[in-house]
């Protein structure tokens, strides 16, 4: 079986899904974090799938390229954020972050 | 066209009362008990001079008006015409060129309101004496209001006129929201979005006409040449303009207020102060009506003709139920002295409405008319509210009686008053009434018989609260005299101010109920004009 | 005299009082007893020249009909709205019966107020009043007829509630000004009507214009019903059936009061307008008119009977008499009705005077005894006045007789004119009950007024007040005096027994009626309806001259111009027979019921065991039978007084509570519904907010659970 | 071979000439970004200096962009725009740098003795950096990353007053919000790549134009794009992050957000749907055509209709002044969405002179509430009690800016609300105009209840009078004034929408 573009697409949707469920399901806020990056990561492999099977431009990959650093930058920032929350609150729960209401 | 410095009479009359607020605005508050004192009546004494001015001028603009002109819809010969373009953009993509005007000018429809606002807002500030606190934003705030309705009354741009139209609510709600009575939060903020219900309706279908005529120019709006084709409202009773002359209707009729807008008229009254009771009643109601025949009138001509009957039942509907419900109130929560005068300006205004459906000399005569009369009429009303309110601290009609005896004067001034809105002849309130019902009853002569029942039930309710207050023994809480310090009132009648509020406003009353002509001549000419262009125009409606 | 002069005479006629009004309340403190004074004066002034305006009209100008004064009032555009001033031979002579008895109560209120803490005041409004009055009585236009009318509402009200610390007084006047609002409404319905048709308020160009053929809306029931409507104006202000009611109540009010408004001007102004706007009647609208007048004469007689308040009496009687007069005018007798309304004032003035004056000998006697809770203007209370009090019984004793109708009185003759009238109608038209009603009430109007004069002035004090009474000074007793010698016949005509052939006969002509044959009785149209036509313009002026004077040749002294004219003179004999016959009886009847004491009274108690008397009084017989009948009368009158409390009173009542109930439902309705409404949208409206708010849980991960799902509702939507 | 290629570099060296000079408002920001970092180096005790640093540098900027010629041309290859349309909002951001600068120097909360400010003062200039990338950029990646650059500074921003849990809650929802926002707008774009091949705006526009094939992928990349400027803008249903985050973050930073971040995506988002979707041959006509079967104009109305209702509705209940003008903001997003809706050059002109209107306003009223939590300590509708009797200045700013936000004549609001009424109009989009007038009387509900509050309630009490300097309080006139003045002579106002809604779209 040759692994064509449909087969990355696949899984690049189960990475998002994941990532998706990932976000909405975790309560430590690192693993939310953690979905993030899956979510980031599909639309990486998207690039790069789409470029190398239909002979697009190199724009793809040097999206993908972009994309990587500012995940490194996100969560660098969120890492910070997560870091003062736990300061603050001595736990990272999201769930349980919720002052802020209605 | 005579100029005060320079300046049209009309611009002169309009922006007066902001350079007042300036003045009042330098004013110091004082430091100690005396300074406090003198600043107080000083702030008092330059409002009145400001509305005295304003008076002054008022009369010369009607010493200078000429009876004979139509105005209305004929732009050549409406008086004291000031134009100015405010703002131009031309060439502006999808909004084509926009053109704003400073246009004033006054016919014989506004003509009578100037003078009654500049009349009402010169007495209401007499009766402005009895605020009691934050006097400085009280001043700058009735000349601001003052400033919005003599704007509405000579714009004739409709841009200018919704301007106008919107300046005046926020001083009203502060002016019933801060000065006002116990529930004063929940009347100013009803009177405050229900009025704005009613004018954004306004504004859409100002816009609407906007672009069908290419300008703001109410009068541009009112001649069937000028709407471009496939606009909006362009056409001849199209949808549309039905929907539009519905929604300016109801915008009007809020302010007006007519049954079944009319919820937000007592509670405002009754909580206002005594001079914006009264300028609500004098001037801000009238408003409504002018409205309808400034604009909503002369522009849909044909959807007057496919509403009218609508527009007469609602007429009669008000007259009816605002005299029920100023007869029945007092079964409901406290018989309140107040919210039986405010349900009878339900009646009375709505009257006019019935005089307006008329369509003819006599009925639209006696709208605009009764529309000045009330304005007098009620304005003494609720003065003389004030006046007992201000001693006893409560409008229960329940706990008064006797009161012909402690206060010979003000019983005379009450039952001038009191006759007036009963349509007693001798005062004005009746050549009013009569005139519309005499109009009326040429085009709804079934509608008009059920209405005049109204003027059997108003003298039920008004003679029922006369009574109530004034005959009959006095309660032996009143026994005293009112104020035992006899700091603020040293007799127990009606002192000096009050009557310099009341008195002009009784001469009035009595003056035009014997010469109507003063104030009837000023209109004649234009309401014909206005009762030719709704006909011609609405013609093909099958009227 | 010139014709403007006499209306320049008119005119300040009309604005002395008005001055005198003015002048007076702007300085009641300073003017104090002196306010009397001046009214009087003016009065006295007014009286004067009003004369001399009646003699210059009656005189000189007799047959000019009515001199005009029009001017344009408002000036809408279309067509000026014009009103003015008219004086015709009626409103000369009302000028003299208004201002006379005005200056008369003017003079009388000086002792009978003197120690009013308001006497200013009264003057005040004694003068609006007078120049309301008058300015009914000299109006040309349905326009100033109406404003004078509720001019005169106003001033009635404030009058009878003079003594407003009474709540009885302020109810009583205020259910006074409010039920002649309703008759007010249907005044100026009738008045909308021939405006809408005709465009101007004018008599004359109304008139004329009806007299061309031009009806409202085309139809001869509207014609009727714009007369009935009109007469509704009548109806409320002269206290006709069923708006009567409110007459008795006003007797709270000060007694010259009574006697001035409520007796001999504000009340008669109603028939004023029926005799005004009788040219425009219908058939229709005068049958209606006249059982009207006729039902109100009856039930008011009937009524006034049992009654024992000496006002109260009077007042029925008053509103009795009135409908006299309406059911004259309705049956066509013009000219007697309005004789008859003159007359009256005077008579019914004196009595209202004299019971004043007895009130106020009463008051002074209980005020020197000490006593404070009788009432003294009961009649049980009094008894044996007439030595006590001999100007005021005489005085009392003479209109009393004028009003039974008995010959060479002014009461007879004016009464003997309408009963022929009433029967001249009945024999034209079958409508016999009007004429049946006539006579009844005139041998109760006899009964009555007798037994009121017997207890009241008759037989011994019944209690030690009315053993202690004072004739009155002499403020009180001049004008008695002065209007019991009006009462003689010869002021009117030398015949004491023919009233229609004196000069006021003369000079009050009835008009043809200027409504097309079809819509009227026959025997009213003119017998050459093409010459009225012509002159058909202005009241009662229908006739030229030249006209008349065939007329007068053709038929006897009696210028006929039409069937009931003839048949009324033919009337006049049987009339004139029967009537003295009825008064006769109810005079012999109350004698010897309350003088003589035939009959105990009280004998009604008596009564109850009839079959006893019966048996062992076998002569007494006829007796019997006449006690039966007063029973009969009384038993019916108490009924009647029972129907007028509960049924009509009640009626009224009913309808002022079910005003009120539905009054307090629309107050209800309002409060909850409409403004329910209101707050239930801006409820709504926050309500949603409230429910929006929920979403915003405060935990990230909800938002975004919900923005997923937001987004792929909108995806659903957008694909 | 060798002249080919020296040719492409020379075209490039020239192209990237002209297109740094004209680029260089945004590296006069950015030099002063790397200056601020060592200007806190040198002075860190100070708290105002990196400040006025920042304001330099807005100052130079501003400079730059007034001499810049007037252009509409490419820039960077394609990557880059510079037209009018771009020049209107990187004025808005300029002015709102100046105003959330200013503002910060007077906030209490901010300016704490334990806290260093030059790191604030270096992201918000980082923060108008990308915005003024993004409202140029046409290339979706070059969207993406200037998106990214302003968000992870706003992270920062909103949590800035670290110590204070509810700023740290914010910036906590924020960044998981965003970074999910951003996440899914890049898998958007992957897929929009895939089936366009290409990210620029202007050559998707090119595909878009032939493209036959199936909508459902065009229309789910969409959305997915759609996500991050919703969040951006703060519509709903993308806005659930916005009142958590306006109550907790700093005034002067929630303020900011509420104006220019929002105008950031505004001008992306007007420009990748006219860029994207709009039929390029007849762009400046009256009516818009759309080149692609995706109905832009639904979406839009949709979204405009559910941010007007929800957020006024439910900022009806809210009893935190901050959380109010939150969810006002949503609100005023739905309004100009409305001129959006429209989708004519009419509809944008709308938007953007409501833009600058909402700029006054908005900033006026932030700042208000600023100066009252300075010295009562709290944003709470019910501690306002009064207020305008302690400060009349201030009481009466309030209520000319809530007034103006309501709609009212004669304030500036008034003058945005009618020029997007009359775009919705004219479009013969009458039920969204009825929906947008009856939405703002909800409004008024709301905005009354705090001068009701600040004036109608506690007349009679005698606290002291609030405090604030004499330059906090010329900074609320530099507010009010334009409010009124542009409420009443709005000509230039207009003419400087109409000018700079010229669009580069590569033709």
């Amino acid at each position: 079986m040759e692994i064509g573009l449909t087969h990355y697409l696949v899984v690049s949707a189960l990475l998002f899904s994941l990532g998706v469920f990932g976000i909405v399901t975790r309560k430590n806020s690192i693993l939310v974090l953690m979905g993030l990056e899956l979510i980031l990561n599909s639309a990486n492999l998207n690039f790069i799938a789409f470029s190398k099977f239909k002979g697009l431009n190199i724009e793809g990959h040097i999206a993908t390229l972009f994309v990587i650093v500012l995940a490194a930058a996100e969560v660098a920032v969120a890492l910070a954020i997560i870091l003062n929350i736990y300061q603050n609150y001595h736990h990272i729960d999201v769930d349980e972050i919720n002052k802020l209401k209605e | 066209m005579f100029t005060i410095f320079g300046i049209g009479p009309l611009t002169f009359i309009t922006f007066l009362p902001l350079l007042g607020m300036l003045i009042l605005l330098a004013i110091p508050s004082g430091k100690d008990e005396k300074t406090k004192e003198t600043s107080i009546n000083l702030l008092r004494w330059v409002t009145v001079g400001i509305t005295f001015i304003q008076l002054v001028v008022a009369l010369l603009i009607y010493a200078n008006f000429r009876t004979d002109l139509v105005g209305v819809n004929d732009p050549n010969s409406f008086q004291f015409v000031e134009k100015v373009k405010w703002i131009s953009v031309k060439g502006l993509p999808l909004f084509g060129d926009l053109n704003i005007e400073y246009f004033v000018g006054i016919d014989g429809l506004s003509a009578p309101m100037v003078l009654l606002t500049a009349l009402i807002c010169f007495v209401a500030t007499f009766s402005s004496w009895s605020i009691k606190k934050a006097h400085k934003g009280y001043f700058m705030m009735y000349l601001l209001l003052d400033l919005g309705m003599m704007g509405v009354f000579v714009a004739l741009d409709f841009f200018l006129f919704y301007v106008f139209w919107e300046l005046m609510l926020l001083p009203m709600y502060f002016l019933i929201g801060i000065w006002g009575g116990p529930r004063k939060e929940y009347a100013a903020i009803k009177f405050f979005i229900y009025t704005l219900f009613g004018s954004v309706f306004m504004l859409l279908v100002m816009i609407g006409l906007y672009f069908s005529v290419g300008s703001f120019n109410l009068l541009d709006m009112m001649n069937p040449a000028n709407f471009k084709p496939g606009e909006i409202f362009t056409g001849f009773q199209t949808t549309w303009r039905l929907v539009a002359f519905v929604a300016l209707f109801v915008g009007f009729a809020i302010k007006v207020p007519t049954v079944p807008f009319h919820t937000w008229l007592p509670d405002a009254h009754v909580e206002a102060p005594t001079p914006i009771s009264v300028i609500l009643a004098g001037i801000l109601l009238k408003m409504g009506t002018y409205g309808m025949l400034r604009v909503a009138w002369p522009i849909f001509p044909e959807a007057v003709a496919y509403f009218n009957n609508y527009i007469a039942f609602i007429g009669m509907v008000s007259i009816i139920y605002g005299a029920l419900c100023a007869l029945g109130q007092h079964k409901v929560g406290k018989r309140d002295l107040k919210k039986l005068i405010a349900y009878s300006s339900v009646s009375h205004m709505g009257y006019v409405m019935l005089g307006i459906s008329a369509l003819n000399s006599n009925g639209l005569t006696g709208a605009i008319f009764q529309m000045f009369n009330h304005g007098t009429i009620t304005a003494m009303l609720f003065m003389i509210v004030g006046v007992i309110y201000d001693r006893a601290h409560t409008r229960g009609l329940d706990e008064f009686g006797g009161l012909a005896n402690k206060m010979p004067v003000y019983t005379g001034i009450m039952a001038i008053a009191f006759f007036a809105a009963i349509g007693l002849p001798g005062l004005s309130g009746f050549i009013s009434e009569a005139l519309v019902f005499l109009g009326a009853f040429a085009t709804y002569p079934v509608l008009t018989v059920i209405s005049a029942l109204g003027v059997v039930l108003g003298a039920a309710y008004m003679l029922w609260a006369l009574q109530r207050m004034f005959f009959g023994k006095l309660p032996e809480r009143w026994s005293g005299p009112w104020d035992p310090t006899g700091k603020e009132y040293k007799h127990d009648d009606i002192n000096g101010i009050e009557l310099a509020a009341l008195v002009p406003l009784a001469i009035v009353v009595i003056f035009l109920g014997v010469f109507p002509g003063a104030v009837v001549n000023l209109m004649t000419s234009s309401v014909n004009h206005l009762i030719e262009i709704v006909k011609i125009g609405g013609q093909f409606a099958g009227m | 005299m010139t014709h403007e002069t006499l209306l320049q005479i008119s005119s300040i006629v009309l604005l002395l009082p008005l001055a005198g009004f003015a002048g007076i309340i702007f300085f009641q403190k300073k003017l104090g007893r002196a306010a009397g004074y001046i009214g009087s004066s003016i009065l006295g002034i007014n009286l004067l020249l009003s004369l001399l305006v009646a003699y210059q009209k009656l005189a000189f100008y007799s047959d000019a009909g009515m001199l005009q004064w029009k001017f344009d009032w408002l000036n809408l555009g279309s067509h000026p709205i014009t009103i003015g001033i008219g004086l015709d031979n009626l409103a000369a002579i009302m000028l003299i019966v208004v201002n006379l008895i005005s200056f008369l109560v003017h003079v009388f209120s000086l002792e009978y107020m003197r120690e009013d803490i308001r006497f200013p005041r009264f003057y005040a409004y004694l003068g609006l009043f007078t120049f309301s009055m008058l300015g009914i009585v000299i109006a040309n236009n349905f326009l100033n007829m109406y404003i004078f009318w509720e001019l005169v509402g106003i001033s009635s009200y404030l009058l009878i509630g003079f003594w407003y610390e009474k709540d009885s007084a302020a109810d009583a006047s205020k259910k006074a000004f409010i039920t002649n609002r309703i008759g007010d409404f249907g005044f100026f319905a009738g008045i909308m009507i021939l405006f809408f048709t005709y465009g101007t308020f004018m008599f004359d160009d109304i008139f004329a214009h009806i007299g061309e053929g031009h009806i409202p809306f085309d139809s001869g029931t509207m014609l009727t019903l714009a007369g009935i409507l009109l007469f509704m104006g009548a109806i409320g202000k002269s206290a006709q059936f069923p708006l009567h009611v409110w007459l008795p109540d006003a007797m709270e009010g000060p007694t010259p009061v009574s006697a001035l408004i409520h007796a001999a001007t504000m009340v008669a102004a109603g028939v004023y307008l029926t005799a005004r706007i009788f040219p425009m009647l219908t058939a229709d609208a005068l049958l209606f008119v006249a059982y009207i007048g006729a039902i109100t004469a009856f039930i008011a007689a009937t009524i006034a009977i049992t009654q024992t308040d000496f006002k109260r009496i009077l007042a029925y009687s008053t509103v009795s008499q009135l409908g006299y007069m309406i059911m004259a005018i309705g049956v066509g007798a013009y000219s007697y009705g309005f004789f008859h309304l003159v007359t009256h004032a005077w008579f019914k003035a004196c009595l209202f005077l004299a019971s004043g004056s007895v009130i106020h000998a009463m008051h002074h006697s209980m005020h020197h005894a000490g006593e404070h809770h009788m009432d003294p203007q009961d009649i049980r209370n009094m008894g044996g006045l007439r030595k006590k009090m001999p100007i005021t019984y005489l005085t009392f004793l003479i209109s009393t007789i004028a009003i039974s109708g008995v010959p060479f009185t002014s009461g007879f003759l004016s009464k003997d004119g309408i009963l022929a009238g009433t029967m001249a109608f009945g024999q034209l038209s079958g409508h016999w009950f009007i004429a049946f009603s006539g006579f009844a009430s005139a041998a109760m109007t006899a009964f009555y007024m007798f037994r009121l004069l017997i207890s009241a002035f008759h037989g011994q004090p019944k209690t030690h007040i009315a053993a202690h009474t004072h004739e009155s000074n002499k403020l009180i007793t001049v004008p008695l005096i002065v209007l019991s010698i009006l009462t003689f016949w010869f002021f009117y005509s030398f015949n004491p027994f023919d009233g229609g052939s004196g000069w006021f006969y003369e000079k009050i002509k009835t008009p043809a009626t200027v409504v097309q044959a079809e819509h009227q009785w026959g025997f009213f149209v003119p017998y050459e309806s093409s010459h009225s036509h012509s002159s058909a313009c202005c009241g009662e002026h229908i006739t030229s001259p030249a006209e008349e004077h065939s007329h007068s040749h053709e038929k006897d002294t009696h210028h006929a111009l039409n069937k009931f004219e003839e048949a009324l003179h033919h009337a006049h004999l049987p009339a004139m027979i029967i009537s003295l016959i009825v008064a006769g009886l109810g005079i012999f009847l109350s004698f010897s019921f309350y003088q003589f004491k035939i009959f105990n009274p009280d004998g009604v108690a008596e009564l109850i065991k009839p079959f006893y008397l019966l048996s062992y009084n076998k002569w007494y017989f006829d007796e019997i039978y006449d006690a039966s009948v007063i029973w009969g009368t009384t038993t019916f009158a108490k009924l009647l007084a029972l129907f007028d409390l509960y049924i009509i009173d009640g009626i009224v009542n009913l309808v002022g509570w079910f005003t009120k109930v539905v009054g307090h439902f629309i107050g209800w309705f309002d409060l909850y519904v409409i403004d329910g409404l209101v707050n239930l949208t801006a409820n709504v409206t926050a309500f949603f907010g409230l429910v929006f708010r929920k979403f915003q849980t405060g935990r990230i991960q909800a938002y975004i659970v919900m923005t997923i799902i937001f987004a792929m509702v909108l995806l659903y939507y957008v694909l | 071979m060798d002249s080919l290629l020296s040719l492409f570099i020379g075209q490039y060296v020239a192209d990237l000439k002209r297109s740094l000079a004209l680029f260089a408002p945004e590296l006069v920001l950015a030099t002063a970004f790397v200056l601020l970092v060592i200007v806190d180096l040198i002075f860190q005790k100070s708290k105002y200096i990196t400040g006025v640093v920042a304001l330099l540098g807005f100052a130079v900027a501003t400079i730059f962009m007034i001499v810049s010629p007037a252009n509409t041309s490419f820039g960077f290859w394609q990557m880059y725009v510079f037209d009018p349309f771009s020049n209107f909002f990187k004025y808005i951001f300029l002015i709102s740098g100046f105003a959330v600068v200013l503002i910060s120097f007077f906030s209490n909360e901010l300016n704490k003795s334990d806290r260093t400010m030059g790191e604030y003062y270096t992201l918000i200039l980082g923060m108008t950096l990308g915005m003024f990338v993004i409202s140029s950029a046409g290339n979706l990646i070059l969207i993406y990353l200037a998106l990214e650059t302003m968000s992870l500074s706003s992270y920062v921003l909103a949590g800035y007053t670290k110590e204070i849990k509810r700023a740290s809650e914010a910036s906590l929802k924020y960044v998981i919000y965003g970074a999910l926002a951003s996440g899914l707008m890049i898998y958007g774009i992957s897929i929009l790549y895939g089936l366009t091949g290409t990210l620029s705006l202007f050559q998707i526009n090119a595909f878009l134009t032939q493209y036959q094939g199936p909508v459902f992928p065009l229309v789910v990349a969409s959305l997915l794009v759609l996500v991050g400027f919703g969040y951006k803008i703060s519509a709903v249903p993308f806005h659930f992050w916005t009142p958590d985050v306006y109550e907790g973050a700093p005034v002067a930073i929630t303020a900011y957000l509420s104006v220019a971040s929002k105008a950031a995506g505004f001008a992306v988002f007007m420009r990748f749907l006219k860029a994207g979707f709009i039929d390029p041959t007849n762009a400046s006509e009256q009516v818009w055509t759309m080149v692609s079967s995706i109905d832009w104009k639904f979406i839009v109305a949709v979204l405009s209709v559910l941010s007007m209702t929800i957020g006024n509705f439910v900022a009806l209940w809210q009893t935190n002044v901050k959380r109010m003008l939150a969810y006002s903001s949503i609100a005023h997003a739905g309004y100009m969405l409305m001129g959006v809706t429209v989708m004519t050059e009419g509809g944008y002109i709308a938007v953007m002179i409501y833009f600058f209107t909402y700029l006054l306003m908005n900033f006026g009223a932030f700042y208000v509430v600023q100066l009252i939590a300075n010295e009562i300590g709290s944003e709470e509708l019910e501690d306002y009690n009064g207020l305008g009797y302690r400060s009349p200045l201030l009481g009466t700013a309030m209520a000319i800016f809530l007034v103006s936000l309501t709609g009212l004549p004669p304030t500036a609001g008034f003058v945005g609300k009618l020029y997007i009424f009359q775009a919705v109009i004219n479009s013969n989009m009458i039920w969204l105009a009825v929906v947008g007038v009856l939405n703002s009387v909800v409004s008024l509900a709301y905005y009354a209840k705090v001068f009701r509050n600040m004036w109608l309630r506690g007349v009679d009490s005698n606290s002291a009078p609030l405090k604030y300097s004499i330059y906090a309080q010329l900074l609320v006139y530099a507010f009010v004034i334009p409010t009124l003045y542009y409420g009443i002579f709005w000509t230039p106002l207009v003419f400087w929408a109409k000018s700079s809604v010229m669009m580069f779209i590569g033709k």
